[in-house]
């Protein structure tokens, strides 16, 4: 339908970029090095789930941050492919490691059929279906035999130590990080990602001026999805059990959003941001203050972020390197004679 | 108003200096390229624009640091560039808003609206549409026709003919004639240069921020074409 | 001064389970307490890590991945309510450490580990109308009720609370069993927030007996709607939660009156701590002992009499310890099927005159049951 | 009047559409013919936005048909009919506001074959150049001014080549140096590059001079339709629209 | 549904049994939830008639529980079908105009302000404990607790966006969102650590009573909510429609820029209709109060049934949201009383998707606003 073609971008001084990547990719090989030789658990299998959120997020940041369709039901598609996996591993014992791409499959397709009515739908109005369709496919999932309703599933737990477990998911979700980083930097740099913000600012015009709106917002939708589900899956393996309330948990849509939008959405960087700031500091603040005054600390500071760091991290990077940039001759504007 | 500092992002001054002065009961025209700080200027004296330096005075008071509200409850009106009604409101409504100021004294308001509607009696016509279902033009008409309820005696006009159909904006123009004729003051920015100061007592040029060329009527009567090219520093 | 014996959970301070998991709170604080008074376990001191959970599986799993690995536990014990607790079992049990449980109920759960959760409910969701289905089937078959009508919220132990396992007990066997047919069979999702159609259909099925099997919330919405359809059913019973037993409940006034409910043990039954407890629950407040506040102080009396007598952490020595000894505990005296569990006992309240009393087992029995006249 | 010929690139037949009580168009028929620039004028409210935007795809029209290179547009979405060669400007400057300047022009280039788009990368600068805004490249478009948007409009509807640009009041607030400027890039690109206009301006007196034919609207209804100098003669134009007390200004 | 359980193919050649399969069950949990026995016929997958009416009652049978191949009917003669009919509608009428309040305020931050208020169940949760203070300390009835809650809740939302929606409002929409969502978190758990999580009731003399009109039993409790309900959404229907404060609210909705300009203080104004949306908020809280249990947690279910209302009523539109609101409830109703409780969500939830794709809602008045 289109070609991804990557389009030429011309601000910021070379040294200061190659400063930035160096950077992003020292991150990458000490994660990887910890992944390798990090022996807390605890630590293992909290940055796996931070790995998992970020890729939940660079998911939803597609269709949510640059397209501003913000999708509150990230998570039908979430638990989609968690129970995928789960059901093809209750009825023909397939291991979720084979068959989480049928996971993404079936969420992308879940996401096709889904998004044919509600793409449609504008502004908050999305936001609010997504979520009850949510709402529906959980109960879907209670309902039907197959899903076995409420009791749920239970896969058995990988025949490793616990510390092997958690490494082998820290390493998949760290792959699947960099591999969905890569996707969405990509769509950030071509057509399509200017087409999406082109939809965000203003559909109509993007679609007069040629977009075929429908059809991107459904191929990006379905990509999302895709991710969305092949994580789900994995998820299934991981947690060993599935059932219908925790895996089609609103909190989980929540929780996207509010990483996506505190790292700064419509920037590749922000879910990387984001998705640990949010996990890690919930984490810290679980152990440390162990009754339920560390909710209300985390509110806190969810609060402060809002008010005092608007458009996310990315947001207040962007605006501090644009005021350091713009040089007042920049400004004035003169015809060209 | 005198060395005049405003923009939109801190430390990034649009405006870098600009002296103007509206004389009472005058119109004042403001030329200059695109994106030269017009409109800047004009939301900056209506108040939206906090001035980073510099004040804009009415009279003796200087009101650069009113919140925009306070500048109507003053008698400063403002057309913005571009479209500004409420499309969801009907025209009426969206007239009637106009005279949000004197919403304590509803006698007042009514016949202050009433005496609009009577002014633009094609208004009349269609005060029970929506106003984001009339074109362009009439919308232009009923931003106009806002702007006048409360009576304001300062008029800040950002392109007031844009859209507006060759007779119209004749009447526009004559109709800003009639304004200041009642005594008001006009500070009119446009990129219709010949209407403009055919219309105009004194007219300021800017480029880039800071002032131009200024003059009387007569002096840019002359040579339309020139004093255009002028400013291009062709 | 030795280092510290370490027991460490979660309970869901926080989220949509939350309800009983200030009890455990408080029952874990004061044991605490008093068995460092007596001089802890095996002569060190006791010290107790619980997080908050949230109510939500994942965040309860990374949680005790840390109490495991980091905070290097001796003793773990569970939190609460099935859909967590279900998480947490295979990351314990990968461990190699034995789950006390005093925070939810599972059989198929308890089964499948053959023996390394060690619980302290006395009866698991096939029981929990056992006790009811006793109590009526000692009637007259004339004085049964006639038409039954279930609600069921979709939670992982209420429906087997309805539908037993494989055959064995449940609300749909023990009907059968009973004689009592089923007129109206429902399943709500848990965030339902209205009964008044789903009562209606009781009453327009003319039940009269009805049993709400769910959380507290939900079974407190159908008690009042239930009254306020004026519905007078011979028997109502808060079957799911222990529900009578909450703070909640007399508070719902005269919808409160006649109704049925179960719990693990009465403090008339006199044993090891519950008398005390239901004074400390007393003087904060609470007119009846809340249920989960038997079970958790149970388990840590089992926890407390398995390591000192078998005098050591080990836990496969625990495990035998526990699954050949008895143990004395606020539930009753234990003794462990293969499973881990206890062996089954029950009560049941009916709510008399603004109080619970117990109703069943006779042996046990406070009052006479009393059937409203339809 | 004269209805479309044969090598009409643009041909609107007896289009007509109402809203509500309104008869926003009636029975509107005209064609632009290849290689040529039409001039549409009109008093307010005359139908000529609703027009364009029929012919653009965002409204069906209640009757009539257009006709695009000889194929109907009917039930056609505006994406399809941009990908066929039409383009076009809006009334109030529609950019997207929080992409660049140079991305706003990437923006129609989607769909585009990969070679195609290359070379539009480099036709989009040389675009902003010509518009003025090649220091603004990199300014993202909400930071514009009112008449910078409008000229980012323009050089957005040119970086497809297009066979077919519409553009409602592209010179409105427009310096008059630009706008001189504009319409020699209008008639250049229909000598250079074959494409045709349909202008709607309130700027008679440029249109009469730029435009092959002209139309005026009155109503909903074609008033006049013919050569430029000769449509603004025609009575029914000056009483509705132009006026006569002066000349027109 | 029956299609959608049905179509899924069982693996391995076991039978589908109607009524379910029922498999050896020992690694299957599943199987246990099987043989279910339910009002309505689930004969297998594709074999169930529609409703089957018994006699002239209008009620449906008992499904035929294996075992109670007798018990197929249970129906009481002495209920008339309107009687019958007449007991859904006033039941899905009173439930909706609970939904209707609670839809309310959040219409209106969302409709007007353009914020998605994921706080506003907090704010409801608050309004339930003022409530229940107010009647265990004082003894003070819930229906002065409501009007109560009315100024008070006012002020609440006012000093709220003096603090925190001031400096978000300026942002995108999603930044208002993350707000609001921390401000939900902080409420609840402030709540929790104040209220503890039990769950409460507030019982008033009335609670227990009801209203028995030609046999349809109408709560009293449920009554006097509706009663409130419609009063507050009738006032602000004429507050929005008639007073040209209304209307400049309705005009910053749409174009705050152009209501600055005719003077609007925008600040001012937005900081009186976010206290509004949050009196709602704290009333719909009194109101469920009434009505139902609650606890700091689960106060959160209602924000589904709110955001439910709005959607369908569409956004700042005071008028719909009574109507979605009555609408929803009904089929609520409409829907428990023809099928398995366990599917009514389903089909209201799937019904509202579909209502609203039909009315694509949103897009029509933007083409007409802009182009
Ligand atoms: N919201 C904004 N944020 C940042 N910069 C802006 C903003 N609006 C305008 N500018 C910049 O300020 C300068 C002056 O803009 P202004 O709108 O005052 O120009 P103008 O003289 O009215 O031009 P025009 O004739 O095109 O309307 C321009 O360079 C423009 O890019
Ligand atoms: N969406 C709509 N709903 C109702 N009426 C409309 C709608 N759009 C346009 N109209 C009406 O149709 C008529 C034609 O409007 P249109 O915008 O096409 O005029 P125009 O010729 O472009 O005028 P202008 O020069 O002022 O822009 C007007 O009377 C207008 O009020
Ligand atoms: C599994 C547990 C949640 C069961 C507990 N008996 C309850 O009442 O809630
Ligand atoms: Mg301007
Ligand atoms: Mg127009």
């Amino acid at each position: 339908m289109f070609s991804v073609f990557l389009i030429p971008t011309s601000t910021g001084s070379r040294a200061a970029a190659a400063a930035v990547w160096a950077a992003w990719v020292a991150v990458l090989i000490g994660l990887a090095a910890y992944g390798l030789f990090g022996t807390r658990l605890f630590l293992l299998s909290t940055l796996a789930t931070v790995f998992m959120y970020a890729v939940l997020t660079q998911a939803w940041n597609l269709l949510g941050g640059y397209g501003g369709y913000l999708n509150f039901g990230l998570v039908t598609f979430f638990g989609i492919g968690a129970y995928t996996t789960g059901i093809l591993f209750q009825y023909y014992e397939l291991s979720p490691f084979l068959t989480a791409p049928v996971a993404g499959l079936v969420a992308a397709i879940a996401g096709l059929l889904i998004g044919f009515p509600t793409l449609r739908l504008r502004g908050a109005y999305f936001a609010l279906v997504t979520m009850i369709i949510t709402f529906a496919v959980q109960i879907l999932a209670l309902n039907l035999t197959i899903t076995q309703g409420a009791l749920g599933i239970y896969l058995p737990r990988l025949p490793l130590s616990p510390l092997a477990v958690e490494r082998l998911f820290y390493f998949v979700f760290l792959g699947l990080l960099v591999l969905v980083t890569a996707v969405v930097w990509a769509v950030q740099h071509s057509n399509i990602g200017g087409a999406l913000v082109a939809i965000r600012e203003d559909e109509d015009a993007a679609e007069i001026v040629g977009v075929r709106t429908v059809e991107v917002k459904w191929a990006v939708n379905a990509v999302s999805c895709f991710i969305v589900g092949v994580t789900g899956g994995l998820y299934a393996q991981r947690i060993a059990y599935i059932e219908p309330t925790g895996t089609f948990s609103f909190d989980i849509s929540l929780n996207v959003v509010l990483m996506a939008v505190i790292g700064g959405a419509g920037t590749w960087q922000g879910p990387l941001i984001g998705a640990p700031v949010v996990l890690l500091v919930a984490d810290l603040l679980r152990v440390t203050v162990t009754s339920e005054v560390n909710r209300v600390i985390f509110s806190l500071i969810v609060i402060l972020i809002a008010l005092f760091v608007p458009g996310g991290v990315m947001g207040a990077v962007s605006r501090w390197r644009r005021a350091r940039a713009a040089k007042p001759d920049d400004v004035s504007g003169s015809p060209a004679p | 108003m005198s060395g005049l500092f405003a923009g939109y992002v801190p430390g990034h001054p649009i405006l870098r200096g600009v002296d103007l002065t509206a004389q009472s009961g005058r119109i004042t025209v403001v030329l200059g390229p695109n994106g030269a700080g017009k409109s800047t200027l004009l939301k900056t004296a209506a108040g939206f624009l906090v001035p980073l330096r510099g004040s804009v005075m009415l009279g003796d008071t200087d009101i650069g640091h009113l919140p925009a509200h306070r500048h109507i409850a003053l008698g400063i009106g403002l057309l913005p560039q571009g479209r500004s009604t409420f499309p969801d409101l009907s025209v009426y409504e969206n007239i009637e808003l106009g005279g949000w100021s004197m919403r304590s004294d509803r006698k007042r308001l009514a016949a202050a609206v009433e005496a609009v509607l009577t002014r633009y009696p094609h208004l009349r016509e269609l005060r029970h549409r929506a106003a984001g279902s009339l074109s362009g033009g009439q919308q232009r008409a009923v931003e106009i026709a806002r702007m006048l309820v409360p009576d304001p005696t300062v008029l800040l006009v950002d392109e007031p003919s844009v859209g507006l159909s060759p007779i119209v904006a004749r009447q526009v123009y004559q109709e800003l004639r009639a304004l200041k004729a009642e005594g008001r003051t006009i500070l009119l920015v446009d990129q219709d240069v010949r209407a403009a100061i055919a219309i105009a007592d004194y007219v300021y040029v800017l480029g880039s921020g800071r002032n131009d060329v200024e003059g009387d009527r007569s002096a840019f009567e002359g040579d339309l074409g020139a004093m255009v090219r002028g400013w291009l520093g062709v | 001064q030795q280092s510290p014996i370490v027991i460490g959970g979660t309970l869901g301070l926080t989220g949509a389970y939350a309800e009983p998991s200030t009890d455990y709170k408080f029952v874990y604080d004061r044991w605490v307490e008093e068995v460092n008074k007596k001089g802890g376990l095996l002569g060190r001191p006791v010290k107790m890590v619980i997080y908050n959970d949230e109510s939500t599986p994942t965040v309860a799993q990374s949680l005790y991945n840390r109490l495991l690995d980091q905070d290097k536990v001796d003793i773990v014990i569970a939190p609460y309510t099935t859909f967590v607790g279900g998480a947490v079992v295979p990351i314990v049990m990968s461990h190699g450490k034995l789950l006390f449980n005093g925070g939810f109920v599972g059989i198929n759960i308890f089964k499948n580990n053959k023996g390394s959760i060690i619980g302290s409910f006395t009866y698991q969701e096939p029981d929990y109308t056992r006790g009811l289905f006793e109590m009526l089937g000692a009637l007259p078959a004339d004085q049964k009720p006639k038409r039954l009508a279930v609600f069921t919220s979709q939670n992982p132990f209420t429906v087997v609370v309805r539908a037993g396992i494989a055959g064995q007990g449940g609300v749909l066997n023990y009907a059968k069993a009973a004689g009592i047919p089923i007129v109206v069979d429902e399943q709500y999702p848990p965030t339902t927030s209205d009964f008044n159609g789903l009562v209606q259909k009781a009453k327009a099925a003319n039940a009269d007996m009805v049993l709400a099997l769910g959380l507290p919330n939900d079974t407190l919405n159908i008690a009042r709607s239930v009254h306020q359809q004026g519905m007078k059913p011979m028997v109502f019973c808060t079957c799911g939660s222990q529900v009578t037993t909450l703070s909640a409940w007399p508070k719902l006034g005269a919808a409160a009156e006649g109704g049925f409910g179960t719990t693990i043990s009465w403090p008339t039954q006199g044993y090891p701590g519950l008398t005390e407890l239901a004074e400390v629950f007393k003087a904060r407040g609470y007119e009846t002992l809340p249920t989960y506040a038997i079970v958790g102080y149970a388990i840590l009396q089992v926890i407390e009499q398995a390591v000192d007598g078998a005098k050591t952490l080990d836990q496969e020595k625990l495990k035998a310890y526990i699954h050949s000894n008895e143990f004395k505990t606020a539930a009753g005296t234990f003794r462990y099927q293969d499973d881990g569990t206890p062996v089954f006992s029950q009560i049941l309240l009916q709510f008399q005159n603004g109080q619970n009393q117990v109703v069943w087992p006779k042996q046990a029995q406070t009052a006479q049951p009393v059937f409203a006249k339809p | 009047m004269s209805a479309a010929g044969a090598e009409a690139l643009l041909t609107i037949d007896g289009v007509g559409k109402r809203f509500g009580g309104v008869a926003a168009v009636r029975d509107v028929s005209f064609s632009v013919a290849d290689r040529s620039v039409v001039g549409l004028i009109g008093p307010n409210g005359s139908g000529k936005t609703t027009l364009l935007n029929i012919v653009n795809g965002v409204l069906a029209p209640d009757r009539g048909e257009i006709r695009l290179g000889g194929s109907a547009t009917a039930g056609r979405r505006p994406s399809d009919l941009a990908a066929l060669g039409l383009a076009r400007t809006f009334q109030a400057a529609r950019v997207f506001r929080t992409l660049t300047a140079m991305q706003n022009l990437f923006v129609p280039l989607l769909h585009q074959k990969a070679l195609e788009r290359r070379a539009a990368h480099r036709r989009a600068f040389d675009l902003l150049v010509f518009v003025g805004l090649e220091r603004h490249a990199d300014r993202v478009a909400s930071e514009l001014s009112g008449g910078q948007q409008r000229l980012l409009e323009f050089a957005r509807t040119l970086v497809t080549r297009p066979r077919i640009v519409l553009m409602d009041e592209p010179f409105a607030g427009v310096h008059p140096q630009i706008k001189a400027t504009l319409i020699r890039c209008i008639r250049e690109t229909v000598s250079r590059e074959g494409a045709s206009f349909l202008i709607v301006s309130h700027e008679v007196p440029d249109l009469v001079a730029m435009s092959d034919r002209m139309v005026c609207l009155v109503e909903g209804a074609v008033a006049a339709w013919g050569a430029p100098a000769d449509v603004v003669q025609e009575e029914k134009v000056i009483d509705g629209y132009l006026g006569r007390s002066e000349e027109p200004a | 549904m029956e299609k959608l359980a049905g179509s899924v193919a069982l693996p391995r050649g076991r039978s589908r049994v109607p009524g379910g399969a029922r498999r050896a069950a020992n690694r299957d949990p599943g199987a246990i939830r099987r043989g279910r026995c339910r009002t309505a016929p689930r004969t297998g997958p594709r074999a169930a008639p529609g409703p089957r009416f018994c006699g002239a009652s209008g009620l449906r049978p008992a499904a035929p529980c294996p075992g109670y191949a007798a018990e197929h009917c249970r129906c009481s003669r002495n209920r008339p079908m309107i009687t019958h009919v007449l007991s859904i509608v006033a039941d899905g009428v009173l439930l909706g105009l609970i939904y209707a309040i609670t839809g309310l305020g959040l219409s209106l931050v969302l409709g007007v302000m353009g914020i998605v208020n994921v706080a506003h169940s907090a704010f409801v949760m608050l309004g339930s404990f003022l409530a229940f203070e107010l009647f265990r300390r004082f003894g003070v009835d819930p229906v002065l607790a409501f009007v109560l809650a009315l100024p008070v809740f006012f002020v609440l939302g006012t000093v709220v966006y003096r603090v925190v929606i001031t400096r978000v409002q300026s942002a995108a929409q999603t930044q208002g969102l993350v707000a609001m969502f921390g401000l939900m978190v902080l409420i609840e758990n402030l709540g929790t650590i104040v209220w503890t999580t039990d769950t409460r009731v507030v019982t008033a003399a009335y609670t227990n009573t009801s209203l028995e009109v030609g046999g349809v039993v109408l709560p009293y409790v449920r009554l006097i909510a509706g009663g409130l309900a419609l009063l507050l959404i009738g006032a602000f229907w004429a507050f929005l429609r008639f007073t040209l404060t209304g209307r400049a609210i309705r005009a910053m909705a749409q174009n705050p820029e152009a209501a600055r300009i005719v003077g609007v203080d925008i600040q001012r104004l937005s900081a009186v209709m976010f206290g509004l949306g949050i009196a709602c908020a704290g009333a719909a809280g009194v109101a469920l109060a009434m009505v139902f249990p609650f606890s700091p947690n689960t106060q959160v279910v209602w924000l589904a049934w709110a955001f439910l209302v709005v959607i369908l009523g569409g956004l700042g539109n005071v008028a719909n949201t009574l109507f979605a609101g009555v609408a929803v409830g009904l089929i609520q109703a409409v829907c428990t009383a023809v099928m398995p409780f366990d599917y009514v969500y389903l089909v209201l939830y799937v019904l509202l998707a579909v209502i609203l794709t039909v009315r694509r809602e949103g897009l029509s008045s933007a083409v007409r606003r802009t182009i």
